[in-house]
Order: C-alpha cells, then structure tokens, then sequence
C-alpha cells in the first residue's frame, strides 16, 4: 500500500476542538504512484468484487426520481443538483451496470456504457467522501427502497484501491492500522492516559483483566479529547457490579478502515476487538459512544469474523438503558430540559434509538424531540470520517447550520448525544459560529448522576 | 330495463336527437320556408324504437293513404308540419320511412304528368258527347 | 386488418417473449450473483416477512419527508394508479388478459377509462416537463428515462385516440395501439421500467436487511 | 334481346303514376344512401337512363349470395330495379342451359361491348383449374373471357371479394378474389356472407341512375355502405360506453339486450350496413337477433379465430412457447449471472 507523505508526530492539532490535521494547505488526493489507468483499473477491480446480489439489486433499480436530494443534507442547503445522492454513485452505478449488470456484455459490447475514467473518479471524490457523511436519511426516502449509503461504503473500496482517497482520511486510516489508533493512542498511552482518569476521578479502571464478562472499548476520539469519558464508562460498570476490563491490546472501537473504504483495513481493525475480547472470555462488548463503531462492531463484526460473534455486541447506550431497565444502577432526577441528537450509525441505520430515549427516561428530563428527529434527525455532518476532511469544512458548516436552527428551535436548555464524533463536529461547529449550545454525552450525564450509595 | 344499474338506465338511442332535428328544421320551415326531409332508414335503431318515435310524434289532423307501387301512409303528426311517411310495397311490407318537415309533402300534391294523363284521359271521355273538351 | 393482424399476432407475441425473457433474464442475472450471508446476531426478525413489510410500507411517503416530494408523489400516485386502472379495469383490456390467463375480473365504464386516461396522460406529461426543468432531475437523467416516458405514453395515447378517431380507421389505430404495447413490453425489463419487478426487491432487501437490525425502515 | 327503351319509359309501360315514380325514386335515394333532397335529380336521371346488361358469373360459392338477392319478393322496389337491368346470364336463374346459356352470355357480351356489368360470387380456384369448371370452361377462363369488354366487375359476396371460405386456410383449391386477377379495369367488391342484398341493388341502382360506380375504399367497397363500423351504427353502443356486456347467450345482460363485446362481437372492426340498412326488409340484424357479428364483410375472417373469442384476445402461442421464453430467459441470466461472478472470482484472487 501506498504510504502518507505526512509524518505521524507532528500532524494532528490535538488542541483543536475536532480531530484535526496540521497545515491542511498541503492536499493530496491521491495516493500512490499509479498511472491513471490503472487507478481506472483498480477501482473496477475492486468495484467489481462488491457487485453482489444484494448491491446489484439497488443499482438496478433506481428510477431517477430525484426524492433522494430531498432527504440530503448537503442538497438542502446547497441547491446543488450534483449533491443528489445518488449521482454520488453514477460512476459506481456506471461501472456496474459495465461490468456486471445482467446486460453487462452488451453494454459493454455495443458501448451503451462508457468505461469510468479518472477524471469521473477524481471528480467523484469530492461527492463520495466530502459530502457524504453515509447518514442514510436518503435510504429512507427512497421509494424503491434503495440502500444508498450502503452502496456509498461499497463504492469507496474501490475508491481507496484507486488511491483516490481525501488525504486526511487516508491519513488517519493508515495510522490506525499501523499504529492501531488513527490519533495515534498506543497501548501505552491508552494506559497512561487511563490511569490519568483514574488519579482525576478517583474512580477504580480495570486494565487487561485475563477474564471478564464484559469488554470495553473506547474511541481514540474519546482517550484524546474527551478522557472522562472512559472514567464515566469505569464509574457505570463498577456501579453495576459488572466483571469488566479495558484491554490495551484491543481497545480502539472507531474504523477508519471502513470510513476510508479499505476493506482489508477494517476487518483488521475490527479483529483487533474481537481477538480481545474473546481471548478475555467476554460474554459482551461494549461499545463507547460511537456512531460508526456500532455499525462496524455490531453489524458488521461478524461479517469480518466470519460466523457469528461469540459475544453480545452493545453500545453503551443501549448497556446504560439495560442496567437502568433492570434497576442494576439508579441515576438521580435531572430537572432540565434536554434535545437528544440521535447518532445516524445507533439510531436509524443501528436500530438502537429506543435505548437513548429510555436512558433519558430514567434521567427524568423532558425530552424535547428535533423536528425532524429521531430516526429522521438532520445529521451533525461530521459522520462518515467527512468531520476529517478539510477542504469540506465549508459545505460542512453550512450542513451545520441546518442542525443548529433544528436544535434552537427546540428551546432545550442542554444538548446531548451519544457519539464522540457528533460531539467533536459539533464543538468544532459551536466554536466556528460561537454557539450557544455545548454538545454534552449522555453517558457523562448518567456517570454524574448516579445513585453511588445503592451499592 | 334493469333500473338498479349503476350506469344509469339503458339506451334511448336516437329519439331525443331525431326529435331536436325536427324541432329545428320545424323552425327553419317558418323562418326561411326550407322543408327537411329526414330517411330513417339510415339511422340505427334498437328493437321498438321506431314505433316509440312514432308514439312521441303522435297523430295529427290530417291521414292520407297513397296507392301506387303499393301502399304509402302520409300522416300529419301533433306537430303540424311534421310529417310521417311510410311507403309500402305491394306485399305490404314496409319499403321505407320518413319524416317531412314541409307545409304539404311532395307526395301528395298532383303532379303534372299525372295532371296531364288525367286531362287526356278525361278528355277521351268526353269526345263523343261533343268539341266543348279543352284541348 | 393486414396491420392488426401483424399487431395482434407476430408482434404482440414477440413482445411477450420479448418481456418474459428479459424479465427473467435481469431477475436471474442480479438474483444469481454473490450473495453474503448476514453473521450479525439480529435484533429483529427479518426474512420475508421483513421484506413484505417495507414493500408495502415504502408505497407510503414518512411523513418528516412528504412535505418535500409532496408535488412528485402525487404526480407518482396518479400516474401509477391512472395507469393500473387503464390496464387493468378496462374491459376489452380484462378480455386481453383472460384470453391470455383465464382469469376475469369486473371493469369499469369507458368513459370512467377515458376520463383516467386524459388525467395519466396529462399527469405524464407534468412529470416530463418536471424532469426537464428540475435541476436534479435534469442532471440524472438519461436516454432510459426519456426513452420510457415515451414508452409508456404511448399505449395511453393510441388508446385515448382509438374512441376520437380522427378519420383514420378503428383497426389501423389498434393496430397501433398494440404495436405501442408491444414496444412497451419488449422495452420493459431492459430499462427503468422494470423497476415494475424489480420494486419489490430493491424494497425486500432493504426490509431484510434493516428490520432484523430494527433499524429504520 | 338488346333493350333500347328509357327506364322512364318502361316505367310508364307499366302504368306506374308520377306519383309511384317518385315514391321509387325516394327508395333509390335512401337505397344510395343519399339525402332526400336528391330525389329531384334522381328522377330525371332514372327517367332517361337505360337498362344496362348484367352478366352474373358464379364460380367457387354455395349460392347464397343469389339466394339473398332474391330474397325478397317481387314486386318490391329492389325487384323493380331487376326490372330495369337486363340480366343476361346467370346459370342459377336463368331458363335456358347448356350451350343456349353459353350463347346468350355471348351475345350479351358482343351487343354491350365495353358497357355491360359483370357480377361474380364465388371465389377462382388456381390450384387446379379443373376444381370448378361451368360447361367445361374453368372459372378463371370464364372469368377473363367474360370481363376483357365489361365497364365494370362486382365482385359480390366475401368469397368474390376476399376469398371466402374456399380461400380460408389452407385454402386447398388455391382460391383467389376476383380483383387478384382482374386489374385492368374497376372491381367493386361488395363483401358479406352473403352480402346485404339492398347494398347489391344500390350499387346497380347507382350505375344506372349515375352511370358510374360509387366511392370506393381500400378495399374496394363502396364508403356509403362500408364507411362506417357495425359498432359505430350499433344501436347497443351505449351499453358498450357504459361497460354492461352480456357475458354469456343467456344471462341477464343478453336478454336485456347489453353489448356482445363480450361474445366476440366483431362489431367495432367490421364495415358494414347491417345495423342501419338490416336485413329482410329492414326487420332486424344479428345483433338485434342477439348474436355477435362475425365480422363477414372483412378480409380473412374465417382465419380470425373463434367467432366467440373477443376481439382484444391476443392471438399469439400457447403456454409452451411461454414456458420455453422463461427457460431461454433463466439461461441467459445465469449465464450472465456466472459471468459476473467469475470476474469477481477473479479480483478476489488477485487481490
């Protein structure tokens, strides 16, 4: 594979208020030294291998009826035709309906379909990774039913075989796999920083435990800019009386393999949990508050395993409403007004929209629900690894913009979510417009309020 | 006819558009003096539709009955001017129908080749008695 | 009648092939590829009766997005519907297809028909003039889309034309009429059209997909 | 045997009045489909017309189409217009036989050189001339004999018209319509089975009034009787407007008299008069006697299909050609199918 041109020490700007690259002036867009031919070639290539029944189904079956535009953000508040999304998969499209569409021969045959070019790619790059954050508002629309952000995953693998990758996710994936944190968290520093919480919190950490029921990850987003939140998770596992452990040799829940589109990336990525936790005899994983490692880990770690995973798969919010449901910890009475911003990944495209609403039951706010909201809610913007990308800030805050009249309209007095993604796309957004609204975690809130003496 | 059809009752065919041409070309008989003849035998009609337009036109003052080539009725309706036709032949069978919107149909006027062979005939008669005959 | 008979046999017939083969041909030619078995423990059932779902509940519009495409469903809705009514409640239609598969249903008056058919017609016709000045629309489309529109019109309009006429003979414009149909059904499973089948895939597999993850569907 | 007197003046022979002339000069026009205000010109036309000479030939046919000219009884008017052609040859009716009747036609044909009407029923057989032969001349030798000095042809009844049953498949004796082998010279065609006989006397009526033969269609008949469909003069379309169909002979919707779509009414695609001129003295038509039209003033219509499958019935294959459609199509998708996968295959190889 092709190696980033940025050295790993000094590139990220851990200051700043979002996951973030030093001197974004320098751009490459491409990666590798390929000849443009073979980038085509190798995007077919690995295009090709996704063309299975299931994306072969919804590539044949849009009716060009536009509705998509209607649900995407990015549309919304650019106008522009070319943010539809499923123009964002016309070469992808193109090339299956080439390659292996069931009238694939005679397209091919009589040129009734043009081989992709690069220039189509490269152009493409802009639409499959700045502007999509695969928030799947659009699969919903759809009329005939069509997954689109599915296919907008498939569609960067060959994208990223091609070397046609953003250069900031590119970067941050090729960190993760080498160093197995894309914010560059080693197994020390994970523990340093740990231990750190520890001290600050005065909160018992379990680390590498040789056995526990329960194994929890975290998201270098998280270690990084928002630590507390792994004395959170330790102060709600202790509170449940569960056996727990942290394990610096599978701790990292976030995927830039997938966001990037390396397939090969993300299944490393995701074994790495995997191993860990069953090599701990784990009967569940927990995940930390993260949009897309839900995706990964939940549905799609046993894809990557190769049979079904050995161990329950939860995201915190859905273990936090589990241990609330069944009264194993308590939290006091919030006397606040709240909006909840459902992560796309958990709530529509995860199917765990349900836990964060009883979590906040349990927390006695009142709930005052975005309008469109829940699984219908406006995306952050900063989903799908789009919050990386540079030269996407703008479009990103005028994306950001839609959120911010979503959520004052509501009139709520806090703002939560439960995705460290959304958080830090949304710090970045309060800091660019100098937002009332600061972006807290639901599983800060229930770290805080919980009933200690119950135990 | 089965009245609870949803559609409506069934087909009253071309009564009521034989009726307003005869109300038109009625006017057009006091206007501009132009009589109309209409052939029924061109116009489609159901079974009994016939003898219903006949009912709807209804008999008038005036009943004649025409005797060459077999029979023809000439009747007026209750619509004065509006006449109805119907020639026979000679087995009775009816050869044709039609409606005359006219002050007096053709028909019935004498015509002046028969006027004429009835002048000579009459004339014929009269020779031996003596030469008062118009010539 | 030299026309129609051309029509109604050779050319119909060669439409029905023509359709069944590529019906089953695209069905077989996406169903047959690589399919990857699901590992994820489910949260819900999926299966068919996950897929029967969401091909029933996608007829309908969610209500946060109606608002928008509120102009286009409608549009859609008629059309679709105008055009189930024409095909399917038309009785020398229902005749067409009991001859075909022996099965009779009750049909509607011809002017109800022809009264849907000038409201299709005219609806077809909002949605061309739609897809040509919409920009996203605009952008997106391709000969398929227009080539279709045309197919489908045409049926609708050589049958309004039949009961008008315009001096030309009855059997010359059925004639026409089927040959219309039979461009309609050879076209059909190649482009857009098909998505008449394919509809209730693409919807059945999002179903399967995302309702055993009791994700939005 | 050459008749040179006016029909005017036959007319008057007969002591028929001014009157009765005009009230035969009204059935002409409503015979010619001509409005009433003609009348006028009628008469003077038919007072100095001359009877024309008929020649009748009768080749491949089952004498219907005469049984239906003679049909009605004489005197009536359409007799009255026998009265005033002169129908020189016609093996059926005429008296004399054998070698007299073969006289007679000829001398027909050598007094009104270039003026007579040759009339024909019955279709030609090709396939073998010796099919249908009359005093041992075949039909097509007859047929060209007779017409090479005529005005005109008439070709009356389907099977002189189209080919008629002799024609329909597999049409055995090779039968032809008689415009397939007369070109030189107008054909009319007054198609049915058997033909209206009104419409036949019409088109008499016509040349003898005018002098000329009616406005044809393309298919040669004349517009004033086949100009427009069964179902256009039918006086059941309203019910077919409404959609109530009798579905079977004797149900509700046939005795309350409702559209025979259903039935296979070939109404809507059959030009004819029947639904205004009717038949036996204007008493009734199949349709008002409750039966679908068979469509047997049109082309090939014995080849059709049932009488009683409705017109809109796709006349293709049955379910075997289906079921090998379904088949080619699974080969070809799977194949297409194996293809795909296999470049898959290979990429996953190669990484």
């Amino acid at each position: 594979m092709s190696t980033s041109k940025i050295g790993y020490d000094d590139a990220y700007d851990l200051q700043a208020k979002r996951l973030s690259v030093k001197k974004p002036e320098i751009r490459y867009d491409k990666q590798g030294d390929m000849t443009d031919d073979e980038r085509v070639e190798k995007a077919m290539l690995h295009f090709v291998k996704d063309f299975g029944s299931t994306a072969a189904t919804y590539l044949d079956a849009c009716i060009h009826c536009g509705a998509c535009a209607e649900a995407c953000h990015y549309y919304k508040v650019s106008g522009d035709p070319k943010y539809t999304p499923i123009w964002k998969l016309e070469p992808f499209k193109q090339a299956y309906k080439r390659e292996a569409s069931p009238f694939a021969l005679f397209y091919r045959a009589l040129g009734l379909k043009k081989k992709v070019t690069v220039e189509q790619l490269e152009e493409w790059q802009h639409l499959l990774y700045d502007s999509c954050t695969v928030c799947g508002r659009c699969s919903l629309i759809c009329p005939m039913g069509i997954d689109i952000a599915a296919m907008i995953s498939l569609a960067r693998h060959g994208m990223f075989k091609a070397g046609l990758v953003p250069h900031e996710l590119h970067a941050v994936a090729e960190r993760a796999e080498v160093d197995g944190s894309p914010l560059g968290v080693t197994p020390t520093v994970f523990e340093d920083r740990l231990e750190w919480m520890e001290d600050e919190h005065e909160v018992d950490i379990n680390i590498d435990q040789e056995q526990a029921d329960v194994l929890v990850v975290m998201s270098s987003i998280e270690i990084q800019k928002y630590p507390q939140s792994m004395a959170a998770t330790a102060k709600i596992l202790n509170a449940a009386g569960a056996s727990w452990t942290f394990r610096t040799d599978g701790f990292e829940a976030t995927n830039f393999g997938m966001l990037s589109g390396n397939a090969e990336w993300q299944r490393d990525m995701s074994m790495r949990v995997i191993d860990a936790a069953i090599k701990v005899g784990a009967k569940k994983l927990v995940l930390p508050e993260c949009g897309h490692a839900y995706m990964a880990l939940r549905w799609m770690g046993g894809n990557m395993y190769g049979k079904p995973l050995p161990f329950e798969v939860q995201h915190i919010s859905e273990y936090m409403a589990e241990l609330l449901n069944s009264g194993k910890i308590n939290v006091n009475k919030v006397k606040q007004s709240v909006t909840y911003h459902d992560p796309c990944q958990v709530s529509r495209r995860g199917g765990a929209t349900q836990a964060s609403r009883d979590v906040l039951k349990h927390l006695g706010v009142e709930l005052r629900e975005m309008k469109p909201g829940g699984d219908y809610n406006w995306c952050c913007g900063g989903g799908g690894g789009v919050v990386t990308i540079h030269r996407a800030d703008e479009l990103r805050y005028k994306v950001f913009k839609l959120k911010m009249e979503q959520i004052e309209e509501t009139g709520a007095e806090e703002l939560l979510t439960s995705c460290a993604n959304c958080r830090q796309t949304f710090d970045d957004g309060q800091n660019h417009f100098q937002w009332k609204y600061s972006m807290e975690s639901l599983l800060e809130v229930v770290a805080d309020n919980l009933v200690e003496d119950e135990q | 006819m089965s009245a609870t059809h949803p559609f409506g009752a069934g087909p009253r065919g071309n009564i009521d558009p034989i009726l307003n041409e005869v109300m038109h070309a009625l006017d057009r008989l006091l206007t501009d003096n132009e009589s109309t003849a209409i052939d029924l035998s061109s116009l489609p009609f159901g079974p009994g539709e016939i003898e219903e337009l006949e009912e709807q036109l209804g008999i008038g003052e005036i009943k004649a009955e025409l005797d060459a080539l077999g029979k023809s009725l000439i009747r007026e309706t209750i619509y004065p001017g509006v006449w109805w036709l119907e020639h026979r032949n000679t087995d009775g069978e009816t050869a044709g129908r039609y409606i005359e919107i006219t002050r007096v149909p053709e028909i019935l006027k004498a015509q002046d080749a028969d006027i004429g062979a009835g002048l000579k005939q009459l004339n014929r008669r009269l020779e031996p008695v003596g030469d008062a005959a118009v010539t | 009648m030299e026309l129609l008979d051309f029509a109604r046999g050779p050319a119909l017939q060669f439409g029905l092939y023509a359709f069944v083969i590529g019906t089953v041909w695209r069905l077989l030619g996406i169903l047959l590829l690589a399919a990857k078995p699901d590992h994820s423990a489910p949260r819900k059932r999926g299966g068919i009766l996950a897929a029967l779902k969401v091909i029933s509940s996608r007829s309908v519009t969610a209500r946060e997005f109606r608002q928008d495409t509120l102009y286009a469903s409608v549009l859609g809705y008629v059309l679709h519907i105008g055009l189930f009514v024409i095909v399917f409640l038309f009785v020398p239609h229902i005749l067409f297809f009991k001859g075909l598969i022996g099965l009779e249903w009750p049909g509607l008056p011809n002017n109800v028909i022809y009264f849907v058919g000038v409201i299709t017609a005219g609806v077809g016709v909002a949605l061309l003039l739609r897809r040509m000045t919409h920009p996203v629309l605009k952008l997106i489309s391709n000969f398929d889309d227009y080539f279709s529109w045309v197919v489908t019109m045409a049926p609708i309009i050589t049958g309004l034309i039949i009961p008008i006429r315009f001096g030309i003979r009855y059997e010359t414009l059925l004639a026409i009429h089927i040959l219309s149909i039979a461009v309609l059904l050879t076209w059909l499973p190649f482009g857009k059209l098909a998505h008449a089948f394919l509809v209730f895939f693409s919807r059945g597999t999002t179903g399967m997909v995302l309702e055993r993850r009791g994700a939005k569907t | 045997m050459k008749d040179e007197r006016t029909l005017g003046e036959v007319l008057l022979a007969k002591g028929v009045s001014r009157r009765g002339f005009m009230k035969y000069c009204s059935a002409t026009a409503s015979l010619l489909a001509l409005p009433p205000a003609m009348v006028p010109r009628i008469a003077s036309a038919l007072e100095s017309a001359r009877r024309p000479s008929v020649i009748w030939l009768s080749f491949q046919e089952c004498t219907g189409c005469t049984e239906s000219l003679t049909r009605s009884s004489s005197p009536t008017l359409e007799g009255l217009i026998f009265d005033s052609i002169s129908l020189d040859y016609h093996h059926t009716l005429q008296a004399a036989s054998g070698d007299a009747a073969e006289a007679a036609r000829h001398a027909a044909m050598e007094e009104n050189r270039g003026e007579y009407l040759v009339l024909v029923d019955g279709s030609i057989p090709l396939g073998n001339p010796g099919y249908s032969t009359i005093a041992g001349i075949s039909n097509v030798d007859m047929l060209k004999e007779t017409v090479a000095d005529a005005a005109a042809v008439i070709s009356v009844g389907s099977c002189a018209a189209f080919g008629g049953i002799p024609g329909a498949n597999p049409n055995p004796t090779g039968a032809v319509a008689v415009n397939e082998l007369v070109k030189d010279m107008p054909v009319v065609n007054l198609p049915g089975c058997p033909p209206i006989p009104t419409v036949i006397t019409a088109v008499l009526a016509q040349f003898l009034t005018f002098g000329q033969l009616p406005d044809l269609d393309h298919y040669g008949r004349p517009r004033a009787f086949f100009g427009q469909t069964i179902h256009d003069r039918c006086y059941r379309r309203p019910f077919y407007e409404q959609g109530r169909f009798a579905e079977t002979f004797d149900d509700e919707g046939a005795r309350l008299g409702w559209c025979l779509y259903k039935l296979g009414c070939r109404g809507p695609i059959t030009y004819n008069a029947c639904a205004t001129v009717k038949w036996n003295q204007g008493t009734s038509f199949p349709i008002e006697s409750g039966h679908p039209c068979l469509g047997c003033s049109e082309p090939g219509f014995w080849d059709e299909g049932g009488f009683y499958q409705p017109i809109s019935t796709a006349r293709i294959g049955g379910g075997t050609a289906l079921g090998t459609a379904v088949a080619a199509g699974a080969a070809i998708g799977a194949a297409a199918a194996a293809m795909s996968r296999r470049r898959q295959a290979k990429t996953i190889k190669e990484g």
